[in-house]
């Protein structure tokens, strides 16, 4: 294995890495907080990525395409928080389980039903489509760039809000002692909903930062959601630092698993990880519920 | 009647900035009935909860009847003879009565791998079952849900489970918070009943189930047991007194 | 009236634990509940806030019923809570565990000033732990650093649930003198405790919790000359019933 | 004094109370003698499919009714079931491959692999609770899942077919109706033996741990070797389910053991009732029917699947068997709290 291709692989798994944070944030808050398990939040992913598909046929303009399709997810997610999911913050996890699998069967279908069963391309425009030279040898895909940095820059906002700001604090306080940050007067359901609203619009982002890596398909958001549920075990439920550096772990191992073993196998390997990590610490590297 | 059987020494337990337990000692003699008191936050549930084995100290030993048991874990515990009752009453709702205490009983009688024969037909379960759900005056009680009892009853019923364990020593963990005062007196007759051929350590704020019952009564305080006496001697203890209302020294 | 309870019941699943509580305060006043542990005084707090809600009777507060309200609504009326066992948000810093609950005080009770610079004066030895997560403080410190978080909130009544249970005498004195100074400030105050000397000190009247109820109200020194009323309900002894 | 045995199946573990055994068996005869009417219907209608249709339909009530032991009777909700019924089809079918075709060895060796791949990653995953059980079993599912996508020796994404015949006791294995028969047979089987289980010592255990882990462990019983046990136990089924899938169809993909068909496990389970051994069964047929009746009425089905999936939660959380039971008994539609 060169340098340059191990600085390729690194590159393409902390990009994987950063997509899974993006995912994994809104999953592990609106677990911590509300002891919520919302497997349908892979159908938000796919949302979004099929509102930028159709924008950006349209129009042609990328940025447009983003600005279309994270509020459309973010109001998707805030609908069915408020239809459905609120019915079901009180009941079993088998519950809350059954119903949003049934949410996703549901959310495929009617994704199939408006823009057809085969996958849509979407293409880049020239700004992104191209490649630069990273070093002598090392030619790295601009648009891979982007979704890196996107990521990071999310990830840097997202520290910056849950760390330092008033609401940020609401959040962690409600995700270790609802009655105690209840009795200190925070609305706490109203700032879950915001976190959910947030945390959709992130899984949209995420979306549209894949269709033009990825086909942009019905069930698209399946393999990305048990990644990030897999990252979210191994961070720690309700733990954004550790859905973080869990992210990177399993972008990182996933992606030199694939290149390093058989495809297959290396597709196994992050679930090795998870076994063995979660063997040597049963609540992930950073649990919050002490 | 002096001989001890179970040895608490230098116990302690930290939580974070915390220090609920702090070099706790105290001597359990056979057969006694020992009372715990002591203001809320002084320690005594996680003190049992470190005698039961749910909570492991940070340091100390605990020997129960001859053997070290500091690091065992509950079901060990049990085996060995420690029967408890829960603050907050613990039982399997969804059972009966009967079937809560033969769980103990089978418990009792070895590993449970038996995968055919009916549980509830086998009256090597449910006869000695049977025989504690009377002792504690639940024998009307057998077929009826554990959900659907009293709360009275389900205390009563956490008891005939301890019993039916076999134990040499029973926890009782505030057996009789939230109860009416006629429940409480007939719990009072229960445990009256049972003094003497057990060895009992019980955490209790009614103080007059604490007086009519305890041979012994130790006191906690910030995690460290200040007295150790008869309940008159305790009552009489100016150091106790002032723990509980709080005379200025 | 600022609060006002009238025949309130409330309990856990099967359990009922107040049977039929009135008490009642007035603006500016303070008072004591005492009695022995399981009674029905930390139950009886948390019916007030909402956290426990009442099944039967009403509560009143600052002119509003509240018993039917939410737990942060009613927060935010004006009443700040140090609950039992302190409840520390152990994943936030002394710094967060006071900036999350800090606003300015409901419009009635706009004469109060608490801010985040004002409890740290008070409470000094919190600033030298600023950037301690709560969790790692002691105990004495966990205690101040949640009157701070409800003084934050600028109530206009205080609710203290056994603020001195558990500390070392020394710690003790020092969190009395923070009440007095309150109670002269004129915070309005509905205090916990096992500790009757002291605590008769800081308020004005007595409530003796029994079994869910009211057994005994007075004012005053009323409790300390009354050795009977002290051994029948509260101290270690054997009740005279 | 109420007759509590009927007024509690407000729980999972609730309603497992003292009934005579015949009584209790009484469902699942009548389940399976309608069952076993089927080839006689089909013949007389003249519509043979409906022999291959039921067919897989007994397959997954086995499948379902062993999940039922991990879901309703133990409390837990595994998302890799589906992996562990696939494994055991594709131990048949990897095997057929290579010239074994005697059922007696086959079938054994599905249920041995599945019990073990259970007991393997049962260890792990019952190291965690609740959420992370759920999540953990979901991302064991997936290893699987991933796993035989991969293996191109054995179809990969597109499946194994078996060509060879198989046999049964050195006999060629009959027709369609005679593989309906072995399969209801097994199915009856499991049937009792899962009634039996449950009321058994070993069951007493299960259900207790379900209910209260604390009480359990506080009487001198570790929950953790019993939860394997049973996690090993409906493993195997699973595993024996899937051979006889295979043994039936001919035919094994990976779609067979993806995390969707673990869903629809557990909606078959929670639609035929989790408060009875024999209520998944019910749901089994119910689902398998429903879903043929509604991808003929439209190829959209799965959004109204999907929704009658959420509104079954909403609505009908103990199942089928629960109202059957409750209508029985004049008792009306207890809502559970």
């Amino acid at each position: 294995m060169t340098l340059n291709l191990i600085i390729e692989q690194v590159l393409n798994g902390c990009q994987l890495g950063v997509m899974l944070f993006m995912m994994s944030a809104g999953l592990t808050l609106v677990f911590g907080i509300m002891n919520l398990i919302n497997l349908a939040h892979g159908s938000l992913y796919m949302i979004g990525a099929y509102v930028a598909a159709s924008v950006l046929a349209a129009t042609g303009s990328f940025l447009l395409a983003v600005l279309v399709a994270v509020p459309a997810a973010a109001a998707v997610g805030y609908a069915v928080d408020r239809i459905l999911l609120r019915h079901f913050y009180r009941r079993s996890h088998l519950d809350q389980t059954l119903a949003t699998f049934g949410l996703i069967l549901a959310a495929n279908e009617l994704v199939r039903m408006i823009w057809g069963a085969t996958p849509l391309a979407m293409p880049l425009p020239s700004l992104l489509a191209g490649s630069v030279s990273l070093l002598p040898d090392l030619q790295y895909p601009v648009f891979r760039l982007v979704v890196l940095a996107v990521g990071l820059v999310m990830a840097g906002v997202l520290y910056v809000l849950v760390t330092h700001t008033r609401g940020g604090m609401w959040v962690r306080a409600g995700a270790s002692d609802r009655t105690m940050a209840a009795a200190l007067g925070i609305d706490v359901s109203r700032v879950f909903s915001v976190v959910f609203v947030a945390g959709a619009a992130l899984a949209g982002l995420a979306g549209v930062m894949a269709g033009p890596i990825l086909a942009v398909q019905v069930g698209m958001g399946e393999p990305i959601l048990i990644l990030a549920l897999v990252v979210v075990v191994v961070g720690g439920l309700g733990s954004i630092r550790g859905a973080f550096v869990a992210a990177l772990l399993i972008g990182l191992g996933d992606t030199f698993g694939r290149v390093l073993l058989h495809p297959a196998l290396g597709s196994m390997a992050i679930y090795v990880i998870m076994a063995a990590l979660l063997a040597l610490r049963p609540g992930g590297l950073f649990p919050s519920h002490a | 009647m002096t001989e001890s059987i179970l040895q608490v020494v230098g116990l302690g337990k930290r939580f974070g900035g915390l220090q609920v337990t702090r070099d706790l000692s105290l001597d359990i003699r056979r057969h006694e009935t020992h009372a715990l008191i002591g203001p809320n936050g002084a320690g005594k549930t996680t003190f049992i909860n470190q005698l039961h084995g749910g909570i492991l100290p940070d340091a100390g030993t605990i020997r129960f009847d001859g053997v070290e048991i500091t690091r065992e874990p509950v079901h060990r515990r049990a085996l060995l003879g420690v029967a408890r009752s829960f603050q907050i009453t613990s039982i399997v709702a969804g059972f009966t009565a009967l079937q809560n205490v033969a769980l103990a009983v089978q418990a009792r009688q070895g590993h449970s791998f038996r995968f055919w024969k009916r549980a509830d037909d086998d009256r090597r379960l449910q006869e000695p079952a049977m025989e504690c759900l009377r002792l504690v005056n639940l024998g009307g009680r057998a077929q009826t849900m554990a959900a659907h009892l009293s709360h009275g009853d389900r205390r009563q019923l956490e008891i005939a489970i301890a019993l039916a364990m076999e134990p040499k020593l029973l926890l009782l963990d505030e057996p009789m918070a939230g109860m009416g005062r006629d429940e409480s007196q007939r719990l009072v007759q229960l445990l009256k009943s049972l003094k003497g051929r057990y060895t009992i350590v019980m955490v209790e704020h009614d103080m007059d189930a604490v007086f009519s019952l305890a041979d012994r009564v130790s006191v906690l305080v910030r995690g460290s047991v200040i007295a150790t006496g008869t309940p008159a001697e305790i009552s009489a203890d100016p150091a106790v007194q002032a723990a509980y209302l709080g005379h200025q020294h | 009236m600022l609060l006002e309870l009238s025949n309130v019941q409330a309990g856990y699943g099967a359990v009922r634990i107040l049977h039929g509580l009135s008490l009642r305060l007035a603006k500016g006043e303070a008072v004591a509940l005492v009695g022995r542990n399981g009674m029905g005084k930390t139950t009886t707090i948390n019916t007030i806030m909402g956290i426990c809600p009442p099944r039967g009777g009403t509560i009143a507060f600052d002119g509003a019923r509240i018993d039917a309200m939410p737990v942060h609504r009613i927060a935010r009326r004006g009443i700040g809570l140090v609950p039992e066992g302190r409840r520390i948000f152990p994943n936030l810093t002394v710094r967060e565990n006071l900036l999350m609950a800090a606003r300015p005080a409901p419009g009635r009770n706009a004469g109060s000033n608490w801010s985040y610079d004002r409890v740290l004066e008070v409470f000094p030895r919190l600033r030298e732990r600023l950037g301690n997560p709560g969790n790692l403080l002691s105990g004495g410190e966990q205690q101040m650093l949640a009157i701070g978080r409800a003084l934050v909130t600028n109530p206009s009544l205080l609710i203290l649930d056994e603020a001195t249970e558990g500390l070392a005498p020394l710690i003790r004195e020092e969190i009395w003198a923070n009440l007095a100074m309150l109670r002269s400030d004129g915070m309005s105050m509905i205090v916990v405790d096992k500790e009757i000397e002291a605590v008769c000190k800081v308020v004005d009247r007595q409530y003796i919790i029994e079994k869910g109820a009211v057994a005994w109200e007075g004012r005053g020194t009323a409790l300390l000359e009354d050795e009977a009323l002290r051994n029948r309900y509260l101290s270690v002894g054997e009740a005279a019933a | 004094m109420l007759d509590n045995s009927q007024q509690t199946t407000l729980r999972p573990s609730a309603s497992w109370s003292g009934q005579q055994s015949l009584r209790r068996l009484a469902p699942v005869i009548i389940l399976v003698g309608l069952l076993a009417l089927v080839p006689v219907l089909a013949e007389g209608l003249e519509q043979p499919f409906l022999i291959r249709v039921f067919t897989r339909v007994v397959v997954f009530a086995i499948a379902a009714v062993s999940l039922n032991i991990v879901l309703g009777v133990a409390g837990l909700v595994s998302l890799m079931h589906a992996a562990l019924f696939g494994l055991g089809g594709y131990t048949v079918a990897i095997l057929a491959e290579h010239g074994t075709t005697e059922l007696l060895v086959l079938v054994p060796a599905a249920v041995l692999g599945s019990g073990l791949a259970a007991a393997v990653f049962g260890l792990i995953a019952l190291r965690t609770t609740g959420a992370y059980f759920i999540m953990i079993t979901l991302a064991f599912n997936q290893m699987f899942f991933y796993f035989f996508v991969a293996l191109e020796r054995y179809g990969g994404e597109e499946g194994l077919q078996v060509f060879a015949p198989l046999d049964l006791a050195g006999m060629a294995l009959g027709g369609r109706t005679t593989i309906f028969y072995l399969c209801l047979a097994v199915l009856l089987a499991v049937l009792v033996a899962g009634t039996r289980l449950v009321d058994s010592r070993f069951g007493m255990v299960i259900r207790a741990a379900a209910g209260n882990d604390r009480r359990v462990s506080s009487v001198g019983i570790a929950p953790l070797s019993y939860r394997l046990a049973v996690f090993v136990i409906a493993g195997a089924v699973a595993g024996l389910a899937g051979a006889l899938l295979v043994v039936s169809q001919t035919f094994i993909s990976p779609a067979e053991m993806s995390w969707v068909r673990s869903g629809d496990l557990i909606v078959m389970v929670v639609l035929g009732g989790m408060a009875t051994v024999w209520g998944p069964a019910l749901g089994a047929v119910v689902f398998l029917l429903l879903e043929l009746l509604l991808s003929a009425l439209t190829i959209h089905w799965q959004l109204p699947f999907g929704i009658i999936i959420i509104l079954l939660v909403l609505f009908l959380r103990d199942g089928l068997a629960n109202l059957i039971g409750a209508l029985r008994s004049g008792d009306g539609g207890r809502g559970h709290d």
